[in-house]
């Protein structure tokens, strides 16, 4: 149950509310946390039998909420989940809302490691909440936002810096050798497409960013996914020599590959295991070759 | 985005040096603490024994590289680090060209000083 | 991102237990990077007293009283000079160690071992640092 | 207030590929979907897209099989198009970049799948449908489409008309997630709903979360009939402790299950004695239930499903996602020991009434993709059959509502061609509690910017009502208990009784709903709000699904009952439709159309 103890200072009661929220509004505000107040008590009380309790998951999950009072200071809430075998991170967090605070908040969809919405900072580790497993966690579990973006409430944060670094390096196939026959495919060796097959595994989950250091310092560097995403599509011999150099001055430019610092910090958290360091350093190794060319 | 693409800079040109300047460099110094730590012992040192070495024109151009090359290496090595820790505009270019400035310096004074042992005066700037 | 809300307590330092080998690397090589640099300035300086010296009388020179040679003899007498210069030795012995694994990262060689060869770049630096006390410290006076 | 011609509802392959065609028909599009496009669920499609490509097929056969599969439920003329055009789409992709396997010589590869007769299902590793969305995706950021990302469409905006074919469709009202704003987006040439399945009507299913049937409950409010809902297919191989989906490709490349016994049950209990593992979906879920249920399943519960004989190397060139979710959602090293299976609710065959250019009987209003129903799945989606229906209907959709000329369609829509009225024996009222046949009340001589302003103006109360309201039911518990109503009653195997208690469940659901409120009082990213709009989607959804159900007394497809356990051509050669009818559903059934182009598919007895 959740006990809602804050872990930073509490709140003071008489701070205003945002200059935006009509009376009505405020009014409503106050009821519910009467309730909760309410609540919480009781729930306290479960709390502490449930921590008693060996089969319980103890989760400590940041939260902020820029607009409802009591949540604008960043604090922790403790949740007490009961652990089944094979229970997830997500499982936890899904069963501490519809349990217990229906207004924790988080993203999630498909629940099998393919939609990439629920990319966490789970123990101090980027991970995606549905793919780690409970059991393998030390308790409690510290549930937090994704580093290095900006949250948008509790475990949400604002992705669109990630994807506009994704959109930068121009992710789409083009070509213009297709073959006459429209309903002819292009070629493609075997050899190529397992060249690049781990790096159309990415699921913009945003992790590898999160992760890494030399991205939270540079804003415009275009960070780990986008560089895969741009060595997904040079290193497709279906896309043509022309191309590929175009897509080498995308990424040889001042923040792109010359930035990774190969940390291998993006490599050990992909949820999807693609080796996005040595893809980097494919990269910067055609770029030098294809400068040398020149000199 | 726009600046993505007009970067006055690509910075290929400057990783590449630093990993060529480095190679060098783990050969160079290698020598370099061999000579002056194992087969000369510190406390041996004296001025004539430098500048005996110094007077050796191979012994003289290989300092005077290392020189260089150490001092692109570390300065450059501290402008990404900076730049990396979110340095940008108009600090970013102070710092360019003060690690510009101290580089020279630096040079001038090795230069200077190798030029002392070898007898050379080249520059004889005080 | 610079502009991103300040979490406190999960800015990056506050998470060095969590740090994988890479980022220990990294964090390494730049620290002795530091180190290297700013002992190259202070190197320079020091040889510097060269200038003075090579302007002194040949015979002073001849007995080892110039000012360059009396300044590195009296440096080289202080043990604390000494002990530095053995962590001198282990700073550069690292920088190039794990340098020679960062231009292998570079050439795509051994990717999936750069944990291991970071490792290996700290014991091997420890190693050499230790083999070299006794003739870092030879002739030291007390 | 945004404007745009055409207006997209759901990113996900069918949405992607729609926006696409309509924009290269010269509409301005704009594309509204509650996440962002990538996350959507045709990214977990892992098995692969059915295409008559090679020499020795042709896609008069896989219309055949297409049929068959169906059980002569689909209609002729949008399973024509689906085969006839399967292939361009499938080299559209190709051509797009996607990272389809390949043959040593290059070509794409095709596999065997269950239900054809050739192999015919392209596929790039078990993780088709990734690639599919990701590629799809990367062209629409190429086309510079604009995309509303996270803004959770409320409501159709569609006229106030007597008869549902009377009415037209002009916009649609949406919440923006990270803001709590309610906007209208009017669409001056059609609105095209592709917001895929209904999977959390059931609590074990391959589905995501998101896939909360919001089109279909959309439409149906609005007064588009609904079409063979009943047909829900189960997926014979899911991971019984999350239902996360172990593709046909497993058995496609020749993975075998087995009973408690180490029996091959397909052949040894004589479910399949031809195709064995490679039968048609229905016809596995039923065999290895039927296992289950008689004592012969693993700890009661589960089947083996083994493929280590494959050899590692084919398995990693071709199965290799299906080693990781074998071992991060089961915690199974599928090199090493057979992996347990059971069947899960996997795919809605039913849904919104089209004809086979995804238009529905509201002028304006498009639906493709899995809340459609064209129909070409019929009784029973063949495994590889999904895929192609997004792109091959996502584009015609586009197309057509972009305003180009397609001809006319041999499927009709809504009330216009031959109908019958029917009758369903509910324990309990269906519908809107307390709201009987209420018309709405607007006047039927509505503009368009008026009836955008009526569903702007009706949303943003909704979603005051639900924010300011303080006390009452909270929605995850209604959802939780339908869900598992559904599971128990409206399953495989299904029976007159058990259907009569789902539906006297979602009646007293329904009731609670009425009570509903939102306790997170925030305008900031609010998934309880959310959560709660789509638990009455899902309860729509239920019950129409259950309806089917009950009212449909024979066996064919993925629809089983006790009562009559065989397919009965006699008398349901035809679509359960049902009507939303201002709050009191109706329920009807119009003829299947098995005149093809140049054949008639005569209903045979379908056996594998």
């Amino acid at each position: 149950m959740s006990t809602q103890q804050p872990e930073t200072q509490e709140d003071d009661e008489s701070e205003g509310e945002l200059e935006t929220t009509s009376p009505a509004q405020q009014q409503r505000l106050e009821k519910k946390r009467q309730r909760a107040a309410a609540r919480e008590q009781r729930e306290a009380e479960a709390a502490e039998r449930a921590a008693a309790d060996e089969n319980t998951v103890h989760l400590k999950v940041f939260r902020y909420d820029p607009e409802v009072e009591g949540k604008q200071e960043p604090r922790f809430d403790d949740f007490y989940v009961p652990f089944h075998k094979g229970m997830t991170v997500l499982d936890a967090l899904m069963y501490a809302r519809d349990n217990y605070d229906s207004s924790l908040t988080f993203r999630h969809s498909c629940r099998q490691a393919i939609c990439g919405s629920d990319a966490l900072f789970i123990n101090g580790s980027q991970r995606l909440g549905c793919q780690t497993q409970v059991s393998d966690l030390d308790d409690p579990v510290r549930v937090e936002p994704l580093p290095h973006q900006e949250v948008v409430k509790d475990l949400v944060v604002d992705m669109e810096h990630f994807y506009d670094q994704m959109e930068a390096v121009e992710p789409y196939f083009q070509t213009d050798d297709l073959p006459d026959d429209e309903l002819e495919e292009q070629h493609q060796t075997r050899e190529n497409r397992e060249k690049v097959k781990m790096s159309t595994r990415c699921i913009w989950c945003g992790a590898c960013m999160s992760s890494c250091n030399i991205a939270a310092g540079d804003n415009q560097y275009l960070g780990p996914a986008a560089l895969n995403k741009a060595y997904r599509f040079a290193m497709d011999e279906r896309e043509g020599a022309d191309m590929k150099q175009r897509r080498l001055e995308i990424i040889e430019q001042e923040h792109g590959v010359w930035r990774c610092q190969t940390q291998f910090s993006c490599t050990e958290v992909c949820p999807k295991d693609i080796p996005l360091t040595e893809h980097i350093q494919a990269l910067k190794r055609e770029a030098v070759k294809s400068n040398l060319k020149f000199w | 985005m726009a600046e993505r693409y007009s970067s006055f800079e690509k910075g290929g040109r400057r990783w590449l040096l630093q990993r060529v300047t480095a190679a060098f460099l783990i050969v160079v110094l290698a020598f370099h603490f061999f000579l002056l730590h194992f087969v000369n012992h510190a406390n041996e040192v004296t001025f004539q024994m430098s500048a005996g070495r110094m007077q050796q024109w191979i012994y003289y151009s290989l300092m005077v590289l290392f020189l260089i090359t150490a001092t692109f290496h570390g300065v450059n090595g501290v402008y990404n680090a900076l730049v990396n820790m979110g340095l940008t505009g108009a600090r970013k270019r102070a710092m360019k060209a003060a690690l510009s400035v101290a580089s020279l310096l630096l040079i001038v004074q090795g230069l200077r000083t190798a030029n002392a042992w070898a007898g050379i005066d080249l520059l004889p700037i005080i | 991102m610079s502009q991103s809300y300040n979490r406190g307590r999960i800015e990056d330092f506050g998470r060095w237990r969590e740090f994988s080998a890479g980022m220990w690397a990294w964090i390494f090589h730049k620290f002795t990077g530091w180190v290297l640099i700013g002992y190259l300035f202070t190197h320079i300086a020091v040889l510097s007293t060269a200038l003075t010296a090579a302007n002194a009388d040949p015979s002073t020179i001849a007995a080892h009283n110039d000012v360059y040679t009396q300044t590195i003899r009296a440096l080289e007498s202080l043990l604390v000079v000494r002990i530095l210069e053995v962590g001198l030795l282990a700073v550069a012995v690292f920088h190039i160690l794990n340098g020679i694994r960062l231009l292998l990262v570079d050439l795509g060689i051994g990717l999936e071992a750069q944990d291991r060869s970071f490792y290996a770049s700290l014991v091997l630096t420890g190693v050499i640092a230790v083999a070299s006390v006794p003739t870092f410290l030879a002739g030291v006076t007390f | 207030m945004y404007e745009y011609d055409v207006i997209v509802v759901g990113a996900g392959g069918a949405g992607l590929r729609a926006a696409i065609a309509a924009q290269e028909a010269g509409a301005e599009v704009a594309i509204v979907t509650k996440l962002h496009p990538v996350r959507s669920h045709t990214g977990a499609a892992e098995g692969g897209i059915n295409a008559a490509l090679r020499e020795g097929d042709d896609w008069t056969d896989h219309a055949y099989d297409t049929m068959k599969g169906s059980d002569y439920l689909g209609d002729a003329p949008a399973v024509e198009a689906l085969c006839k055009e399967s292939p361009e789409e499938v080299i559209q992709l190709e051509h797009w970049g996607m990272a389809f396997s390949r043959d040593e010589d290059g070509r794409v590869s095709q596999r065997p799948f269950g239900g054809l007769s050739f192999p015919r299902t392209t596929y790039a590793g078990a993780e088709t449908g990734h690639h599919l969305l990701h590629t799809l995706y990367e062209q629409v950021v190429k086309r510079g489409i604009e995309v509303f990302d996270e803004w959770h469409v409320l409501d159709v905006a569609v006229t106030d008309d007597d008869e549902p074919e009377e009415r037209s469709c002009h916009g649609v009202v949406a919440y923006e997630l990270a803001t709590g704003d309610v906007e209208a987006f009017t669409a001056r040439d059609g609105v095209i709903l592709a917001t895929g399945g209904l999977g959390q009507v059931y609590d074990h299913t391959t589905n995501a979360v998101a896939n909360t049937g919001d089109g279909v409950a959309m439409a149906y409010r609005a007064g588009v009939p609904i079409e063979d809902m009943e047909m829900i297919q189960f997926h014979p191989t899911t991971l019984p402790s999350t239902g996360v989906l172990i593709s046909e490709g497993v058995r496609g490349e020749g993975g075998i299950l087995y009973n408690a016994n180490s029996e091959r049950l397909m052949f040894e209990h004589g479910y399949a004695n031809n195709d064995g593992e490679l039968a048609s979906r229905d016809v596995v879920s039923r065999a290895e239930l039927t296992e289950i249920n008689e004592g012969r399943g693993i700890e009661d519960e589960y089947v083996h499903l083994d493929m280590r004989h494959l050899g590692e190397e084919r398995i990693l060139d071709r199965l290799e996602n299906i080693l990781h979710l074998a071992e991060d959602f089961e915690g199974v090293d599928g090199l090493e020991e057979p992996m347990p299976v059971k069947p899960g609710q996997h795919y809605a065959m039913g849904g919104i009434e089209t004809n086979e250019f995804g238009e529905t009987c509201v002028e304006g209003l498009y639906a493709i993709g899995e809340c459609a129903c064209a129909s070409v799945h019929g009784a029973n989606r063949l495994g590889g059959n999904a895929l192609p229906e997004l792109t091959v209907f996502g584009k015609r959709a586009g197309r057509h509502a972009a305003g180009e000329e397609m001809g006319e369609p041999k499927i009709t829509t809504g009330k216009t061609g031959d109908y019958e009225k029917g009758t369903v024996d509910s324990p309990v009222e269906l519908g809107e509690p307390g709201s009987g046949a209420v018309a709405d009340g607007g006047s039927a001589a509505e503009t368009a910017d008026e009836v955008v302003e009526r569903t702007l103006e009706r949303q943003r109360d909704r979603i005051e009502r639900l924010l300011e309201k303080d006390d009452g039911v909270q929605h995850a518990s209604i959802r939780a208990d339908v869900q598992k109503s559904m599971t128990r009653n409206v399953n495989v195997f299904r029976e007159a009784g058990a259907l009569k208690e789902a539906l006297r469940d979602i009646r007293e659901a329904r009731e609670r709903y009425s009570d509903v409120y939102v306790e997170d009082p925030s305008r900031t990213y609010n998934t309880d709000l959310i959560h709660t709009i789509e638990t009455r989607n899902l309860l729509d959804v239920a019950e129409t699904i259950t309806v089917g159900a009950l009212a449909r007394d024979e066996f064919r497809g993925a629809h089983w009952r006790k009562e009559a356990q065989e397919r009965r051509d006699d008398v349901w050669l035809k679509h359960t439709m049902l009507s939303w009818n201002d709050g009191s559903p109706e329920l009807w059934y119009k003829p299947v159309v098995l005149e093809g182009e140049e054949k008639t598919y005569e209903p045979k007895v379908r056996s594998y």
